[in-house]
């Protein structure tokens, strides 16, 4: 299968009967680059995936490979590698003759057919149990042969769609770090499907944000972690605070807004003006609950809540205005505790916000 | 509980065994099970008898099956001893069945002066009551075949002889047909007359007795393209042109071209020399039911071989002639009946019947080995060629 | 361990039975066990020892006789030669169709409404259609005969085509919904993971969804034939009853029926169900070969 | 599909779809050409009865010479049928009726329970329909017989049970192991007993199942001759005894009577398909399936 | 149904044929309560709940409710609620319909089971939602509804399996506050099942930790994230470093250790000789990235692979000696750096190792 240098998907759409699973999504791959698409359940993450790989034909649009159009042709000859969110191992067929698959498929010389899956099983670190049903595997396990069944036969393109959902936090962790591994070692193209951000944070080089079938963002971990581009990237990339206000002041980059009666200061992310309806986003962990020295954005709070997290306690305060804070801390605190609250202005983002577009269940009302 | 016959007394329904009186006590409801195909013939004279004598049947069912699953159900009702079939109308095949198995009250002789219509007898009906033993009541008969059929516009001359056929079906292969005896009326007719046209040694024995028929069946049966499991088919294939001739009786004959299955201008042909193989419908009581419905039957019986009821066995020639007893003109059947005979009925049956002798068919066993004989060298034999 | 004095044997029965997974909700079998037990066991263990009981002979002279016979031991050959190629046409036609009917399309409920329906025509109106359809003077014929097709009627009927012809029609609907239900039990992901592979639709079929579907086929086999085997009334009106569709069942009607021998009946009736028994034995046996496990598509 | 390698002009995006559909068509030609073949010729089956059974006479012709519907009347009085069908109406829904009452029970423990003895269970629910009725038929109707249970409607319905039973249970034990058992769980955790969870719960989820396997019991019972006859008394008998004494009693009888029959046979198994399909998408008797897109 | 004091669990066990799921299990549940029940996938943490529910009879051992003996009741009878993994809502009944389900099953009044229905409706705030089915829920919604269902009839017992774990990361946040907020908001007493130890440490007041259907540790939530009992629980809790080694020296509490040719300082949890086998547990957390000034469990490594965590870095780094590190940072680092790494001996702890329990693909063989 040849390799390429680029991949291109141009206005790609689909549709289900009258509801728009996909609008337009524009995207440029380059070769050994790793993509994230990221977002809520039921945004598109799969049905973007299904369309590159050949799965689900495209009600609009066309996906180019250099200077190739591929949107016409038949999954099984775009060479793509696929892992499915369910794995979709091949039950009846052995860990080896499964990774085996996709060389079968291409009638490879039996050696060579033999050399590769043994090297893919090396690599996965399967040895021992090749002769084992899928059924015989624990999720691990089945999770390492669906990878090692999509790049066995060295695809151009590997797409996996939430391949780690079905796992544990202990094992996700470590197959997180294996599906690195991977790319980096085979130098791979990878597009990954996932609904959660840290995954997607600690893999990709590059993230896509899908809201409703619609791009959010495009951009690297750190720019989505620090600059979300509106208050739903915001939302999804663990801006748990989210707060309705009103624009008060304007000065360049930093607003003056209010919300439920406390004045704040921040970061504007877009085009602000006075008077103008606003949503206030800070992560829990960028609350500090030591500022009792802090001048601007200092809160007064009372603790309402208290999680053990282990490390840190993850803690609902209200302020004396009613405004309810989510904050991460250290510090040992208990309901009931005053608290002085600061937030680093440069930390809270400002975004505008449309009557079309109000946080469902967020902010003051909460 | 072992795995034994569920047959063990239960407590009986009614009086079976006692005297049996005149007139039942009091009315009673008589269920009667045809597997002949009789009530055609017979369920006007019951319905009479009904709407004469309320005080004797107050109702009377009928229900209707074919004939070999009844043996079944009457042992199952007489092994549990709760038996509602007052009244049986069978053929003779059913009739054996039951003898064999011991199904049925012997009326005879008990009974032969509650029924007076014996005495009446038709000779080859007497004939066919004779074989039945002690059992059965012969209802209706008549002298069946064999005859041939054929439609002069499709054939001018037929055969006359077993030679002659054996010829004819040899110059015209696959165009003479008779359907698998044990399935049909005519085809059996057919299998019991040839013995006395041929001339063997024993027409009652299929065993040993049949040398000649059964050489000859095999010999035409090279000719015989398959053989129809029912006559209707020969019938349907005698009228749509795919057979010119084929094996018919007298009521064959004449009730399918009132139907319209077969076109009214079909001819019947003889074969020299041949016997009537006769047929009869049999009245017959299961072991196990009442005295009081034993008496309503037997009154039943009675009225139903009188010649006046007798005439409505004439039908539209499904049984034809039909009558059991003598004396029975076809001007006092039903003008329905008077009709369909006059237009479609033959006028050389008549001679064809003075002047040919009756033959009893053959009894059960034998019949079942002939079948058995036939289904392994004739129809059998038809595959190995094919 | 605190007064739980009385309890003890019982609760310790209880966690026995428990283990093996014996607890009150299979007190739901009694009334089907009951039921069968009283009105099917009783009598089939009847039927049974009738069998042992011939009319003349030792235990198993009637077995002896049948086999004896090859006239009647022939029709094991026949019926299997009649039952075995219509199942497994049934079932090897209803595979196509069924993989054609998955996902959704338009009138796809009229298409299996329609493929469903020759369930109600019954083996009499079947077997009359076929005589007057596929007879000598039939459409059938007669349309070939019209377009110079042939020149003499073909015969369908009476043989062995017709039996086999009347087996598809009312053996099909069946194999057709059976399959249809196990095909959707196979999680279509994996058809689409191998096209990601690089597997064609035909190597699709044949290496992942036929091995999947194969314990399923094997049901419906079973069933298809047991109903096959059982053929009587279609091979005495479309048949040659006496020659080359002389099934086992008829042999039976005819030893009950009409030689009234119902010993030997039974003794046919016995062997028949063994001669079912071993194909469905060795299908199973087959079927237990194939990966018989979750496929994915069921709760 | 070779074009595609070129650089092409934009265009509209149906055309991708078309040439989707008549890429997809040699196989779907090839099986939905021997399906319409198929029905062709069951249509001419089922055609030439119809015909046939309203034809006055019919020899070598295309079509009959003349139209009647003297053969449904005669057929109508002879076996006075209407009482016949109500009576096969009604032996057919208490016995597709007790036997789902009976059988889906006992599928249920079938198929959420495995417990020791299972196989030989599963054994005896499997003979009743391997065994051809002339083994049991006739001591079964003596039993009825015996305990007066024979003989009328109870002797037709309970000699019906016996095979429909296991079959219920053989076609429902699939049905039931879709259904998620947490479902039950979760209503027995909220205080419903057993017999709440099969009237409130089992039921209405298992309503496609239970109409598929009483579609099959019925057309298995309406057409079951032997024990139906061994049992039924003169007011129980139903279609298909008076079917099977128009095809195969000894006697005169016109082809086109017995084709009527075998008509008024299949409309009214029509009849009772159709009304049950009505209340169940043919599609749902089949597992729920994740579906595929549509291509 | 009967509120009680005491719950009390004795040697309950549960064997599927020769396999035992569940083994001995002892614990007393005090009324108002939050258990967790933890453990990896298999371990018997849903045939405990099941157990308890009265869905799976036990094959030993009894329950007992203050002084009444229930292990022998049918579920239906014992009057706990119930939240199942994957919600097992009724799929044919409306939203109020489902909730209703339990108070109709007691026959209560029709007006009270309005009255109690509306109520659970509005503490679960799915006012909107009546009417629907639960198809026509998102993921979360079906959540609430199972919740509400699970708790309207005021059970005096609510067993939760697994609720959040087919949520993503936003919404399983969410929830978790949810949950707990109604335990106390409605004085119930809780036993939840689930694999995530964050979950659990968040949530619950005592923790319950299985493995291979036995009872590995009972304790309080800081007990189990500071002192696991031994090196599997550790491994669960989060201990991602686990390095198999042989003890050098005791000093009381105070242990040396060597693996992969390192010495290294730490607490002893258990017993502990010299010469001993032991094994190594350190969090990636605890692993200090600046110890440049450090003098005990000083180690020099070098970074190999770099996880972007949002304000995290998550790293794998290997000593010169070999042993592979985990660690978290909010250092910049990036591969092929030298660092400087420290851990603090009360922060690593050491476990005896038999040669029957070796960590699986762990510690120092990697
Ligand atoms: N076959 C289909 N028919 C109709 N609608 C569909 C179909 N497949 C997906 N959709 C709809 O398209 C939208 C996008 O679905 P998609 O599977 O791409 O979501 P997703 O982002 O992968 O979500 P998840 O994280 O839950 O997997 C959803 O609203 C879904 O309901
Ligand atoms: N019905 C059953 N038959 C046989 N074994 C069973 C059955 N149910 C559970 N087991 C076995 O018992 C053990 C414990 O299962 P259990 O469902 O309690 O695990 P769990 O801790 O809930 O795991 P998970 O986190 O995956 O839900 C497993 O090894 C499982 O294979
Ligand atoms: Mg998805
Ligand atoms: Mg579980």
């Amino acid at each position: 299968m040849s390799a390429f240098s680029r991949l291109r998907l141009d206005g790609v759409s689909r549709r289900f009967g009258g509801q728009a699973a996909l609008t337009e999504l524009d995207l440029t791959i380059e070769a050994g680059e790793f993509i994230a698409l990221l977002g809520p359940s039921g945004c598109g993450k799969s049905t973007a995936l299904n369309c590159l790989a050949g799965l689900l034909p495209l009600t609009a649009g066309s996906i180019w490979q250099d200077e190739r159009r591929i949107d016409t042709l038949p999954p099984e000859r775009r060479g793509f590698g696929m892992v499915f969110q369910s794995y979709a191992l091949f039950p009846h067929l052995t860990v080896r003759a499964n990774i085996a698959f996709g060389l079968r498929m291409r009638r490879l010389p039996k050696e060579e057919t033999r050399r590769r899956t043994a090297e893919a099983l090396r690599l996965v670190r399967l040895e021992e149990h090749v002769d084992k049903l899928p059924g015989q595997l624990s999720g691990g396990q089945q999770q390492r042969v669906a990878i090692a069944r999509a790049v066995v036969f060295e695809p151009s393109l590997v797409l996996m769609d939430e391949p780690l959902s079905n796992l544990d936090a202990k094992l996700r962790l470590e197959m997180r770090t294996e599906i690195r591994r991977l790319h980096q070692s085979l130098g791979l193209t990878t597009v990954y499907v996932t609904h959660d951000q840290e995954e997607a944070l600690s893999l990709a080089d590059r993230l896509v944000v899908l809201r409703e079938g619609r791009v959010q963002q495009v951009g690297s971990p750190r720019e989505l972690h620090t600059r979300p581009a509106n208050w739903h990237v915001a939302d999804f990339m663990g801006y748990r605070n989210l707060w309705r206000g009103r624009v008060t002041r304007v000065d360049d980059a930093v607003v003056t807004a209010e919300s439920a009666g406390q004045r704040l200061l921040g970061e504007a992310v877009g085009d602000l003006r006075t008077g103008a309806e606003a949503v206030l986003a800070v992560r829990p962990e960028d609350i500090r609950v030591d500022g009792a020295g802090e001048t601007r954005n200092a809160l007064s709070a009372t603790v309402e809540v208290v999680e053990y997290q282990g490390r840190e306690l993850a803690a609902e305060a209200r302020t004396d205005t009613g405004l309810l804070l989510h904050l991460r801390t250290e510090r040992r605190i208990a309901p009931g505790d005053q608290v002085k609250l600061a937030v680093d202005p440069r930390r809270l983002l400002v975004y505008p916000d449309g009557p079309a577009h109000r946080p469902e269940d967020q902010g003051a009302t909460r | 509980v072992g795995c034994g016959a569920p047959e063990a007394p239960g407590q009986t329904s009614g009086d079976t065994t006692g005297e049996v009186p005149q007139r039942p006590g009091k009315p009673v409801t008589l269920n009667v099970l045809d597997v002949a195909g009789n009530l055609q013939l017979t369920q006007g004279m019951i319905d009479e008898f009904v709407a004469k004598n309320p005080e004797v049947i107050s109702r009377v069912t009928y229900s209707k099956a074919p004939a070999p699953e009844l043996a079944g159900k009457i042992k199952a009702q007489q092994g549990a001893n709760r038996v509602d079939i007052g009244l049986v109308l069978t053929g003779v095949d059913g009739l054996a069945a039951g003898i064999e198995q011991g199904l049925w009250i012997d009326l005879l002789p008990t009974f032969q002066d509650r029924l007076g219509g014996m005495r009446d007898y038709l000779e080859p009906a007497a004939a066919m009551q004779r074989l039945a033993g002690n059992a059965g009541v012969t209802v209706t008969y008549y002298p069946s075949g064999p005859l041939l059929e054929y439609l002069p516009s499709r054939l001018a001359t037929p055969p006359t002889s077993a030679d002659a056929l054996l010829a004819w079906a040899k110059a015209n292969p696959r165009r003479f047909q008779y359907a698998r005896p044990a399935n049909s009326g005519p085809g059996r007719t057919f299998l019991m007359g040839l013995p006395y046209i041929l001339g063997d040694t024993n027409p009652k024995d299929p065993t040993s007795g049949w040398d000649k028929t059964w050489a000859f069946l095999k010999e035409l049966g090279q000719y015989v393209d398959y053989y129809p499991s029912g006559t209707t088919e020969t019938m349907k294939n005698l009228a749509n042109g795919t057979a010119r001739l084929i094996v018919s009786t007298t009521g064959w004959d004449i009730n399918p071209r009132v139907l319209g299955t077969v076109p009214k201008e079909a001819r019947i042909a003889t074969i020299d020399g041949f016997h009537w193989v006769t047929d009869a419908h049999y009245a017959v009581l299961p072991k196990g039911v009442s005295t009081d419905t034993q008496a309503a039957v037997l009154a039943l019986l009675a009225f139903m071989l009188t010649p006046e009821q007798q005439a409505k066995a004439y039908d539209e020639g499904y049984f034809y002639p039909g009558p059991a007893v003598q004396g029975v003109q076809l001007s006092s059947a039903p003008q329905k009946s008077q009709d369909a005979i006059r237009e479609f009925g033959r006028p050389e049956y008549d001679a064809l019947i003075a002047g040919h002798p009756t033959e009893v068919p053959l009894d059960a066993k034998s019949l079942v080995a002939a079948f058995s004989r036939w289904d392994r060298e004739i129809g059998g034999g038809k595959v190995k060629q094919g | 361990m605190s007064g739980a004095g009385p309890d003890r044997p019982l609760a310790h029965w209880r966690h026995r039975l428990a283990e093996r997974g014996v607890d009150r909700q299979l007190w739901l079998l009694v009334p089907a066990l009951v039921f069968v037990v009283a009105l099917f066991v009783y009598p089939f263990c009847y039927g049974l020892t009738l069998s042992f009981q011939p009319t003349n002979g030792g235990p198993f002279s009637d077995y002896a006789r049948f086999f004896s016979d090859a006239y009647e031991r022939g029709t094991i050959w026949i019926t299997l030669r009649i039952a075995l190629p219509a199942a497994l046409l049934n079932v090897l036609a209803a595979v196509p169709i069924a993989y054609r009917m998955r996902g959704r399309f338009r009138g796809k409920r009229l298409v299996t409404t329609v493929l469903v329906v020759p369930i109600t025509l019954g083996t009499v109106l079947t077997a009359q259609g076929l005589l007057n359809f596929l007879g000598p003077t039939g459409w059938f014929n007669r349309i070939l005969l019209a377009t110079h097709l042939v020149d003499e009627p073909v015969r369908l009927t009476h043989n062995y085509w017709g039996v086999f012809f009347s087996l598809v029609i009312t053996g099909f609907p069946f194999a057709f919904l059976l399959v249809l239900s196990y095909l959707s039990g196979i999680d279509p992901t994996l058809e689409r993971a191998a096209a990601t592979l690089g597997a064609d639709w035909r190597r699709r079929f044949t290496q992942v969804t036929l091995p999947l579907l194969m314990p399923g086929l094997a049901t419906t086999f079973c069933l298809t034939f047991v109903l096959a085997f059982s053929v009587f009334p279609s091979a005495v009106l479309v048949g040659n009853p006496a020659g080359e569709t002389r099934v086992i069942s008829l042999a039976a009607y005819q030893a009950a029926y009409e030689r009234y021998d119902y010993p030997y009946a039974s003794a046919i009736a016995m062997i028949m169900g063994f001669v079912e028994l071993v194909i469905i034995a060795v299908v199973l046996a087959a079927r237990s070969r194939f990966y018989t496990g979750s496929t994915g598509g069921k709760g | 599909m070779a074009t595609t390698t070129e650089a092409p002009p934009i265009r509209p995006p149906d055309t991708t779809r078309r040439r989707r559909r008549i890429a997809a068509r040699p196989a779907a030609w090839i099986v939905w050409g021997v399906v319409v073949f198929f029905f062709l010729n069951l249509l001419g089956v089922v055609a030439s009865v119809l015909v046939s059974s309203f034809g006055q006479s019919w020899f070598d012709t295309w079509l009959p010479d003349g139209y009647t519907t003297s053969w449904y009347a005669r057929a109508w009085d002879e076996f006075a049928l209407l009482s016949v069908i109500v009576v096969t109406l009604e032996v057919s829904v208490l016995v597709v009726g007790l036997s789902l009452l009976i059988g889906v029970p006992a599928a249920y423990a079938l198929a959420r329970r495995s417990f020791p003895g299972k196989r030989l269970v599963f054994l005896v629910f499997l003979l009743p329909i391997l065994m051809p009725p002339i083994t049991y038929g006739i001591p079964l109707a003596t039993v009825l017989y015996k305990f007066g249970l024979a003989g009328n409607m109870s002797g037709v319905v309970l000699a019906n049970l016996v095979p429909s039973v296991p079959f219920v249970i053989l076609t429902m034990t699939p049905f039931i192991e879709q259904i998620d058992p947490r479902i039950e769980s979760a209503a027995r955790m909220c205080g419903a007993g057993l017999r709440t969870v099969f009237l409130r719960v089992l039921t209405p989820l298992l309503v496609p199942g239970i109409l598929a396997a009483a579609i099959l019991v019925l057309v298995r019972t309406v057409g079951m001759f032997e024990l139906t006859f061994l049992t039924a008394g003169p007011d129980s008998q139903t279609l298909v005894v008076a079917l099977y004494y128009s095809m195969s009693a000894s006697g005169i009888r016109a082809q086109q009577s017995v084709d009527a029959m075998a008509v008024i046979y299949t409309s009214m198994m029509l009849v009772l398909l159709v009304v049950a399909l009505r209340y169940v998408n043919p599609t749902q008797l089949v597992a729920q399936v994740k579906d595929e897109p549509e291509h």
